[in-house]
């Protein structure tokens, strides 16, 4: 099975033997609040803030297989590795965590075949300052996508060839999905 | 006959009439016939859309005349003209029946090829002159298929003029009177003696595919693709300018039609030897307009350089071969 | 800009193809650095129908969106529709009927297979034959006819509500249905003879625009243009979402990764649709088409959830991140054609400005999908 | 050599295959409508604009609870109420009750999407469809419908 392969290298890639104690928490409450949203709502107040690491996750539920979180310096090890194993590039997106005071970029990869394994990959970077290494050199689809992400979020992937607006007008300042967006 | 002024003046100014009636209802023709083969009536309001073109002639007539800035003015209003003059001054010399013939000259073929190589010429200076890069690509694509299509078709026009041993359109109609099977197209011609040419529906197929590309229509409507190259050469053209182009393109046709009813299917001549006049030449060009129209609304475009590689590697080799079979037949016979 | 274009033999030029131009079918600008016919270097621009549906997405509540699913890709509407709501029924756990479910595959094959018509329809006209445009567009009408009959529209459907449908079919749709799918069939041998058997046409499809399926990947391109690449990659069979497991079909695939290769996977896909909407017919259980207890309004818990389907494009995504408000927190649209187009600066390099327009043409752009 | 001439062949041949198949098209009877000499009739779930039902007394049958305006997600419905007091019996004796009365029902159209979201929310039954398409003008102000004068131009 593929998402055991890529499970493995991505426990192996990601140093921080922590995730690994922290997981099947996390996964139990994932796999909770799919089951029955409403009453798991109740009872927890405010979630904190996910740590890094590699979750495993229910496709029926989520959508997705492996849900990986790391660190900006990580990104371009974890995408080869994805690379390595044919997987192709869905999607680049971001989300606002305003509260967090961070940004988060999402990639979201999937494969040719009928081993189904999505794999979401999430970065997080500070909001006042948002830096995240280009994966364009690895797939250059993704150059549409990080400028797209640009456009919306600010998110400034380091290395990309030719960083300008793509969906917005070329002299747009602003970042129209960043929740203190006012128009 | 001789070719006083007066009477150069009165052909000149019929073909003028006839050219622009044509044009003006074969657009409506093409319309309607696209129409039917598309399972829509096309234009029918007022009398079966028979009040369109002069709608259509008016509108374009009290259009502004619209000059692109950086233009070359000259060039970019001399190109309409040249398109229209030459396809009109052709006319003079194509017989409709025995007797309605403007001028019948000596070198009547040469005469027409003569003048259809200026319909290389207007695209070229109608696309460099507006100075527009779909323009420019236009007309270097224009030229370069109405030189490949020349050549075949020339070829095929030797091996007619071979046979018959006149250049005079008139005589070729002509000496293929009587009934179809002295026509040129089928392969036994007997007019003349007897004769045996078992590749002359071939030729009467490439000069068709010729006058196809000659006239820019589709498939080989590659000056004014106009899904690649917006418009082509008139990109730029509004009111009469174009009315000008299209004016010029219809004539053209009806040329072609002409010259392949004249060349291969005998003129003026009833396919049983019964009543020949004008109305069986009308007959039939517009019989070979109408295929015309069928053909464009039937199959897609070809590239430029399938365009190049039919004429050069198919139509070229064959007419060639063509030519040199019916120069041995000669000597045989 | 006066005076006489000097052009030098080695000198290239800039052409603008868009945001107007006939074969961009929208808003898309293509900027061609051309050496004479030749492509030198392309750069897609994009944006001018950019509409911000994913802010849109996020101001609204969930059934408001609805609406803006279906402006997306104005031909192959209901397939997006059907991403949302299958998104949000993942996300709030919401049971579907068996007889939504199959309404809903029903429905959104007739799409697939009047999206595909119009884009065989624009894709020849593209090649410069106007007829088979008509006859596609003929054909198309009667599908559009089923559809409004059942949604009440003809093009933004907005026919799928969370948990169900809006409306039940009745008899004589089905009835109808089932008249149309051999007039389809009969069509779809027409076109063959027409366009497919073609010698023009074959001879300007045949190995022009090559998109190697490594090339696919990097770029992420689904649907037909990764199946004429030669891979199997359909999400219907890949990731089954809906009923779709339940039927017999086909996921044809061509390995010639040509423009011809694409036109063929969607030429055959429309016979595959004809076939899962026979089955859907025939298997079409009774019952309701909205589940008996819904939620009046629609909180997602806390999450991310991701839904995948196959559009007439390609592989359609929704990334719904919920924070339990019943307005989304993030509301991304993975949209197929973007990452198609995304391919189409590189692959036309080189190509001359026919054969990249007609490789464009096998694309199967719908400028607002991308644009978004 | 073969292969040259086989293609030239195949190639004819195809083309007369498409020409017989336009040919064929050709006398086939036309299957478009003339538009403005001969109109088609709308389907009966066709989605136009929105319009107000009438009850028995030719009054509107919306209450004014608005849920249609919340419920449109492009906020194109606006409306307006006020209360009137009216007399009714119970048990016999007179009490004076008080109701909403629609006062304005404002539909924007330029911004209308033809969801039909206002239709669906409405539990009253009060708003449909109208099966009007021929809408076009050269004012913009031409689609703020007055839904409640267009009720009562109906009615008289």
């Amino acid at each position: 099975m593929i998402k055991d392969t890529i499970k493995q290298a991505f426990l192996d890639l990601l140093p921080d033997p922590e995730p690994i104690i922290e997981e099947p928490v996390v996964e139990a409450a994932a796999n909770d609040t799919a089951e029955d949203g409403k009453k798991k709502k109740a009872v927890k107040k405010e979630e904190p803030p996910r740590v890094n690491g590699v979750l495993e996750c229910d496709h029926a539920a989520h959508g997705y297989d492996i849900d990986v979180q790391l660190e900006p310096g990580e990104l371009l090890a974890a995408v080869m590795i994805l690379d390595k194993n044919d997987f192709f590039l869905e999607s680049i997106t971001g989300v606002d965590w305003i509260k967090e005071k961070q940004l988060e970029s999402v990639y979201d990869f999937s494969r040719y075949d009928f081993d189904q394994c999505r794999v979401v990959i999430r970065t997080r970077t500070p909001r006042d300052n948002p830096n995240i290494p280009t994966i364009s050199k690895i797939y250059p689809g993704a150059n549409w996508h990080e400028r797209e992400t640009h456009d919306f979020f600010g998110i400034k992937f380091e290395g990309h060839p030719h960083l300008i607006p793509l969906l917005l007008p070329e002299d747009a300042d602003f970042h129209p999905l960043l929740k203190d967006f006012k128009p | 006959m001789d070719l006083t002024i007066f009477n150069a003046v009165i052909a000149v100014v019929i073909a003028i009439a006839f050219a622009a009636a044509n044009a003006a209802y074969l657009v409506l023709a093409e319309r309607r016939g696209a129409g039917r083969i598309q399972r829509r009536p096309g234009p029918n309001v007022n009398l079966f859309g028979l009040l369109q073109p002069p709608a259509d002639g008016i509108k374009l007539m009290t259009k502004q005349l619209m000059i692109p800035g950086g233009a070359d003015k000259a060039l970019f209003m001399v190109a309409p003209v040249l398109a229209m003059a030459p396809a009109i001054m052709s006319f003079v010399t194509i017989p409709f029946s025995n007797t309605i013939v403007a001028h019948s000259m000596n070198v009547g073929v040469l005469m027409i090829f003569a003048f259809a190589s200026f319909g290389g010429m207007a695209i070229l200076l109608a696309g460099w002159g507006s100075r527009n890069k779909y323009g420019v690509m236009a007309a270097v694509r224009a030229v370069s298929q109405n030189i490949s299509y020349e050549v075949p078709m020339l070829i095929t026009v030797i091996t007619i003029v071979m046979m018959t041993g006149t250049m005079n359109l008139h005589e070729i109609a002509s000496l293929q009177s009587g009934g179809f099977w002295n026509w040129n197209i089928f392969p036994v011609s007997m007019s003349d003696g007897f004769m045996l040419q078992p590749l002359m529906p071939i030729s009467f197929l490439i000069f068709f595919i010729c006058s196809l590309a000659e006239t820019n229509r589709a498939p080989f409507d590659l000056g004014e693709a106009e899904s690649e190259l917006v418009a082509g050469f008139h990109t730029e053209y509004g009111s009469m300018g174009f009315g000008l182009f299209f004016m010029g393109e219809y004539a053209n046709i009806v040329i072609g039609a002409s010259l392949i009813t004249i060349l291969f299917l005998g003129g003026w001549g009833c396919p049983f030897g019964l009543y020949p006049g004008v109305w069986w030449f009308l007959l039939k060009i517009y019989l070979l307009i109408f295929s015309f129209i069928w053909i464009r609304w039937t199959f897609p475009r070809t590239t430029i350089y399938g365009l190049l590689n039919l004429s050069w590697k198919i139509l070229i080799p064959i007419s060639l071969f063509n030519l040199l079979l019916t120069a041995g037949l000669l000597k045989v016979f | 800009m006066s005076g006489p274009i000097h052009i030098r033999s080695d000198e290239t030029f800039t052409l603008n193809v868009g945001p107007q131009h006939p074969a961009t079918h929208g808003v898309l600008r293509v900027k061609m650095e051309m050496d004479g016919e030749y492509i030198v270097k392309a750069e897609t621009v994009l944006g001018y129908i950019h509409r911000m549906h994913e802010l849109m997405g996020e101001n609204r509540t969930y059934p408001q969106v609805l609406p803006n699913l279906s402006r997306l890709d104005y031909l192959g509407a209901m397939g997006y529709t059907h991403a949302h709501v299958l998104a949000i029924e993942r996300a709030a756990s919401i049971e579907v009927p068996e007889r939504a479910e199959y309404i809903r595959v029903l429905m959104v094959e007739l799409n697939r297979i009047s999206s595909h018509l119009f884009w065989f329809g624009a894709f020849v006209m593209d090649l410069g034959g106007f007829t088979p445009l008509m006859y596609a567009i003929e054909d198309r009408e009667h599908i559009l006819d089923l559809m409004e009959a059942v949604t009440g529209s003809r093009l933004t459907y907005c026919y799928f509500r969370f948990g169900g449908l809006y409306n039940d079919v009745d008899d004589d749709f089905i009835n109808a249905t089932r008249a149309v799918i051999p007039r389809l069939r009969k069509s779809l041998k027409k076109y063959d003879a027409l366009v497919t058997g073609n010698i023009i046409f074959r001879k300007r499809l045949e190995g022009i625009g090559p998109i190697s399926a490594e090339m696919c990947r990097k770029y992420g391109a689904t649907g037909p243009v990764a199946r004429g690449a030669g891979l199997d990659f359909d999400v219907r069979k890949n990731e089954p979402y809906s009923v779709y497991s339940e039927f017999d079909f086909d996921i044809p695939v061509y390995h010639e990764c040509d423009s011809l290769a694409r036109y063929n996977v969607r030429m055959d896909e429309m016979e595959q649709s004809l076939r899962i909407i026979e089955q859907a017919l025939d298997k079409l259980p009774e019952g309701p088409i909205m589940p008996k207890k819904k939620p009046k309004l629609i909180k997602p818990p806390k999450g991310d959830y991701y839904q995948a389907v196959e559009t007439a494009r390609g592989s359609f995504g929704i990334r719904i991140v919920s924070d339990g408000t019943k307005n989304a927190y993030r509301f991304k649209l993975r949209s197929p054609t973007y990452s198609n187009m995304s391919l189409f600066d590189e692959a036309c390099e080189g190509m001359m400005i026919m054969d990249a327009l007609a490789m464009m043409g096998s694309l199967d752009l719908v400028i607002p999908e991308i644009d978004r | 050599m073969g292969a040259y001439f086989s293609e030239i062949f195949l190639g004819l041949k195809s083309l007369a295959i498409g020409l017989g198949i336009t040919f064929k098209e050709f006398f086939k009877p036309v299957v478009t409508v003339p538009y403005p000499f001969e109109t088609i009739k709308m389907s009966e779930r066709y989605r136009g604009h929105i319009e107000l039902i009438e009850d028995e007394d030719g009054k509107p049958k919306c209450v004014a609870c608005g849920m249609c305006q919340r419920a449109c997600p492009s906020g194109c419905i606006s409306l307006a109420s006020k209360s009137v007091a009216y007399e009714v019996e119970v048990k016999g004796e007179m009490k004076t009750k008080k109701k909403k009365v629609l006062t304005k029902y404002d539909l924007n159209f330029t911004t209308c999407s033809l969801c039909g979201q206002c239709v669906e929310s409405c539990g009253f039954g009060a708003v449909t469809f109208s099966k009007e398409y021929n809408l076009a003008s050269f004012n913009k102000e031409d689609f703020h419908f007055d839904l409640l004068k267009r009720l009562e131009e109906r009615n008289s």
